[in-house]
């Protein structure tokens, strides 16, 4: 492992793999990054695989435009199949309020150029048909939304990053930072690095890194669970978000239907235990909503955490009096905002234009109050 | 091949044979069990305690003053590694006895191929007398007339198939 | 092709009641009880299924539920592990292609 | 929801052994298996057994299996389950499974898990073509179900597993045209190796598979000699004509169950693969959830059996009930280390320094 370097990048998941490469891109030559365990160990390799536009703040939208933007080609930039399927998100409404959330954040969507719109019953049965639409008040469907594979994107970035020169370090934990007027160095269990720049991309377990520089970052672990069937033939196309059952549901290219949900009220630690009442009532959520699915066989079940922050916003930038010191945090939604979170922070960091609002996500806003609420996370 | 010489020398040392006068007596038992394995069926089949295992784990020893070539460990070893040589039979032939369990079973009288330890063909030989011990009779312990000189060789037979269609 | 004499086994086959299933449409002869899986082989049909991505032949491999290789349609209903599930009169066994339909 | 005392996963020798175990000193039992029929893989081992009276030496698999499930079936501590295929089991002692087709939970104070283990597969050209099998399925289909697999099989691997299924396949009437073994040396007992060469049946060492072909089904295999590295050696190609493929390549412990609860686990090669940390009660990292035969490291059903006590007699002494309970556990700590004396258990001696705690 280097004993110096220009820009330490802790974390191996998607955001910190993109991170690493971006900055490798733009010029950076010399990257280190550390995971404690392996790449994709943590809430990406764990994450239901949707990537989607259809959220209800400008910034959320800004960033997962860009990041759709950015996939089209990042397969051949990274050289990899990354199975991007824009198979669309649809996000069905059960009562009035729900409805006219969702047309609000549709007015705001299309307004920033993404390409949502209302579907009506017709349309979804057309759209899905084996979705039970007996409670749907209304419906909003985006195409360009879909699917991603979480590993084959975590590794894309990782491979095309370590061609550039980034060494990664698996199996390596981060046990300190050192830091006086600037970060000096990063401690970790396989030795010291000397650096000045320090990218935290450890997802929901980034306030475990502020706390080594005595900061106290707003990101919690909230618990979801996910599971995940026996592969058949494809029959759904789009991601299915109820509001009304908190759950998501989508079918990979694999064949396998994938579904979860987490509850916000559970206390916040990482717990990667997964439970039976998880699986008796996801079921019972997938099966109302798609009742074909009653015969299917359930393979496996597993639990990973969103990094929630307050206000359901990435956290990205550097942390104001600590200098070299950044955030690049998704906050719930990391492993499909990766793509432009990586570009963003990498350009804040050489000094180029961001593509994204990033000013706007700094931690600083916590303290400033001016939080920017975003209605549509399931 | 050192595998194979290995394997002859092993089961034909002259000390797993008993004396030349001890052969002239009558029939004993050949264990051809030279791997130490954890098992110990030949001894507690035994009815005269000629077989004997210092732990579980050793090969057996047979006490040939003691073993009065009953059959019962040819039926009972679960290697079918146990046989029986009757040097005795007559000047030019003896009897081998040898687990069985293939199908079809040849009759008293029939005369079928004599196998060595690699199935090779070594002589025709006839069959004196089927039985079975332990196990309802599925381990049939077959006793066939060979020559002299192939005693210590036959080990296996081959049904001919013109005897049985 | 079925063990009519075995020197170990005890002949089961004449208590058990013979019955018929279908394969692929066709007739064939089973015993109540054993797998369809066996009742297949026995019959000589080696192709079970034909795998998604090269459209390959898939036979019976592990027979014990394990791997996923001997799924096929078995009344209406994809997926279904032949090495486990257990004859009776009448059933519509089926090659699958691909994985199964919902 | 269901409960009992003691929970056993899977009803073969380890299994069958614990539940039997347990119930003897008076714990309650459920014995769970996903067969219709308790025995495991000794319903389709119709050799005899190795070892002492204690593991039935000298019996035949199907016949012990007979013997055991009886003993359980008229315990009337022992609760049977059959065609019951547990999915999961969880942090709040909850089992849940599937029993003819419908979901159940059960709770239980302690848990044996015996489910086994799985047989490894083997890279080479063209193994998907039906027709290639692993051991079990030629056991279960020809002694199990009575129905032969084909006509001519080669058997990969000469292990006693693969000496095993020849002496079986010969004994079905089926030929076996060879076994081949890519190390250099049998790793079988020799008893059994001298069976199959009795019959002239050719054991082929340093060989291995490079494809198999067929249309739609296997009809012979292209072999050849390998070197030190497992390259093949040019000029030593041999083709067979075979229907079957008999893969016999060695096992691994089946511990998907108890993965998700976070159990300390190693990599051992010497016991097949992943096996769970234990200390000398069979006891897990995770309280209360105890292993025995292949699911702790595979060996012989014999060692299977003596672990199925020890674990049996462990669990039921964690709630309670201690019946003499120094005593038999030292008598079956002493048989089963009597049996793994051997040059043959070796490795496996060696394969479990790395998991006892």
């Amino acid at each position: 492992m280097r004993n110096s370097t220009e820009a330490v990048v802790i974390g191996g998941g998607s955001i910190g793999c993109s991170v690493a490469y971006n900055l490798a891109r733009m010029g950076v030559e010399d990257v280190v990054l550390v995971e404690k365990s392996f790449l994709a160990s943590g809430a990406t390799g764990r994450c239901a695989a949707g990537v989607r536009q259809q959220w209800g703040t400008r910034e959320n939208c800004l960033v997962a435009k860009r990041s759709i933007e950015l996939l089209e080609d990042l397969p051949d930039e990274l050289d990899a199949e990354l199975d991007f399927r824009q198979s669309g998100y649809l996000l069905v409404a059960s009562n009035e309020d729900e409805k006219s959330q969702l047309e609000k954040n549709m007015e705001l969507q299309n307004k920033l150029g993404i390409p949502s719109k209302e579907l009506s019953m017709t349309e979804v049965g057309g759209l899905v048909p084996h979705l039970n639409v007996e409670q749907a008040k209304g419906a909003c469907f985006c195409h360009e939304d879909g699917h991603l594979d979480p590993f084959k994107t975590t590794f894309g970035y990782a491979r095309a990053a370590e061609r550039l020169g980034v060494e990664i370090n698996t199996n390596t934990e981060v046990i300190d930072i050192n830091y006086e007027n600037g970060i000096e160095s990063v401690v970790t269990d396989e030795g010291t690095i000397s650096t000045e720049l320090v990218v935290n991309a450890t997802g929901p377990q980034a306030k475990f890194i502020g706390q080594m520089l005595g900061l106290e970052h707003p990101v919690e672990p909230e618990r979801h669970q996910i599971l995940i069937t026996e592969p058949l033939e494809h029959s759904l196309d789009p991601m299915i978000i109820s509001f009304q059952h908190n759950s998501y549901i989508q079918q990979v290219p694999h064949g396998g239907f994938i579904m979860g949900y987490g509850n916000p009220n559970e206390p916040h630690y990482l717990n990667y235990k997964h439970d039976w009442q998880f699986l008796e009532s996801m079921a019972n959520k997938a099966v109302q909503q798609l009742p074909p699915l009653e015969d299917v066989r359930v393979l496996r079940q597993w639990a990973g955490h969103y990094g929630i922050s307050p206000d359901g916003q990435p956290i990205l930038g550097e942390v104001p009096g600590y200098k070299g010191y950044y955030l690049a945090c998704g906050c719930g939604k990391g492993f499909m905002l990766a793509p432009a979170i990586g570009e963003g922070v990498a350009k804040l960091i050489t000094g180029e234009e961001p593509s994204i609002p990033i000013e706007r996500m700094n931690i600083e806003r916590f303290k400033t109050g001016e939080l920017i609420n975003e209605p549509a996370v399931v | 091949m050192t595998e194979e010489k290995t394997e002859i020398e092993r089961s034909l040392t002259d000390d797993l044979l008993p004396s030349v006068e001890r052969r002239k007596e009558g029939p004993y038992a050949l264990c051809e069990c030279h791997q130490r394995i954890p098992c110990n069926p030949c001894l507690t089949s035994c009815p005269t305690g000629a077989v004997s295992l210092d732990s579980i784990n050793d090969t057996p020893e047979v006490d040939f003053d003691k073993c009065a070539g009953c059959k019962q460990c040819v039926s009972a070893c679960p290697g079918l590694a146990c046989f029986v040589i009757d040097e005795t039979y007559s000047t030019d032939s003896a009897l081998v006895t040898i687990p069985y369990e293939f199908l079809p079973l040849p009759e008293e009288g029939e005369t079928v191929n004599g196998l060595d330890r690699k199935g090779n063909f070594v002589k025709e030989v006839t069959v004196k007398n089927i039985d079975s011990f332990s196990d309802n009779g599925k381990t049939k312990v077959i006793t066939v007339i060979v020559p002299q000189e192939a005693v210590h060789q036959i080990r296996n037979i081959e049904i001919r198939e013109e005897n049985h269609g | 092709m079925r063990i009519n004499n075995h020197p170990i086994l005890d002949q089961k086959k004449e208590e058990e009641e013979e019955i018929t299933f279908t394969f692929e449409g066709k007739e064939l002869k089973g015993f109540k009880g054993e797998t369809v899986a066996a009742a297949l082989i026995a019959n000589g049909v080696r192709v079970f299924r034909r795998s998604t991505k090269d459209n390959r032949p898939r036979g019976l491999f592990c027979a014990i539920g394990n791997c996923s290789s001997c799924l096929m349609k078995v009344d209406g209903e994809s997926n279904v592990r032949t090495c486990m599930k257990r004859l009776e009169e009448g059933m519509e066994v089926q090659r699958q292609e691909g994985e199964g339909e919902i | 929801m269901l409960t009992t005392e003691i929970v056993v996963i899977g009803g073969g020798p380890a299994g069958m052994n614990s539940a039997l175990a347990a119930a003897s000193q008076g714990a309650e039992v459920t014995l769970l298996d996903r067969n219709w029929e308790l025995g495991g893989q000794l319903v389709k081992q119709t050799h005899k057994f190795f070892g002492s009276e204690n593991q039935f030496a000298g019996e035949r698999g199907i016949d012990i299996a007979e013997i055991l499930s009886e003993r359980v079936h008229d315990n009337s501590r022992i609760t049977v389950r059959k065609n019951s295929s547990v999915l999961g089991i969880y942090h709040d002692g909850v089992l849940t499974f599937e029993q003819d087709d419908k979901y159940k939970k059960l709770t239980s104070r302690q848990t044996v898990v015996a489910t086994g283990a799985a047989e490894k597969f083997l890279s080479f050209t063209n193994n998907d073509l039906p027709g290639v099998y692993g051991a079990g399925a030629v056991q279960t289909l020809m002694n199990q179900q009575g129905v032969l697999p084909g006509k001519n099989v080669l058997i990969i691997g000469a292990g006693n597993i693969g000496l095993i299924v020849a002496y079986q396949l010969l004994q079905a009437g089926v030929s076996v045209e060879a076994i081949i073994e890519a190390l250099p040396e049998i790793g079988g007992y020799e008893v059994h190796r001298d069976k199959i060469k009795r019959m002239g049946v050719p054991i082929l060492t340093s060989h291995s598979i490079k494809k198999a072909y067929g249309e739609e089904r296997v009809e012979g295999a292209i072999i050849g000699e390998i070197d030190s590295s497992w390259s093949f050696i040019d000029g030593t190609k041999k083709d067979f004509k075979a229907d079957v493929i008999c893969l016999a390549v060695g096992l691994s412990p089946l511990i998907d169950l108890l993965h998700p609860l976070g159990l300390e686990i190693s990599y051992v090669p010497n016991l097949g693969g992943l096996a769970p940390k234990r200390d000398e009660y069979l006891e897990t990292t995770i309280s209360g959830y105890f292993v025995a035969g292949d699911c702790a490291g595979v060996e012989e059903a014999s060692s299977a059996m003596m672990e199925g006590n020890i674990a049996g007699l462990s669990a039921a002494n964690s709630i309670g009930y201690k019946k003499s309970f120094q005593e038999k556990f030292r008598n079956n700590r002493d048989e089963l280390r009597k049996l793994r004396e051997g040059e043959t258990a070796k490795e496996v001696r060696a394969g479990l320094g790395e998991v006892r705690l």
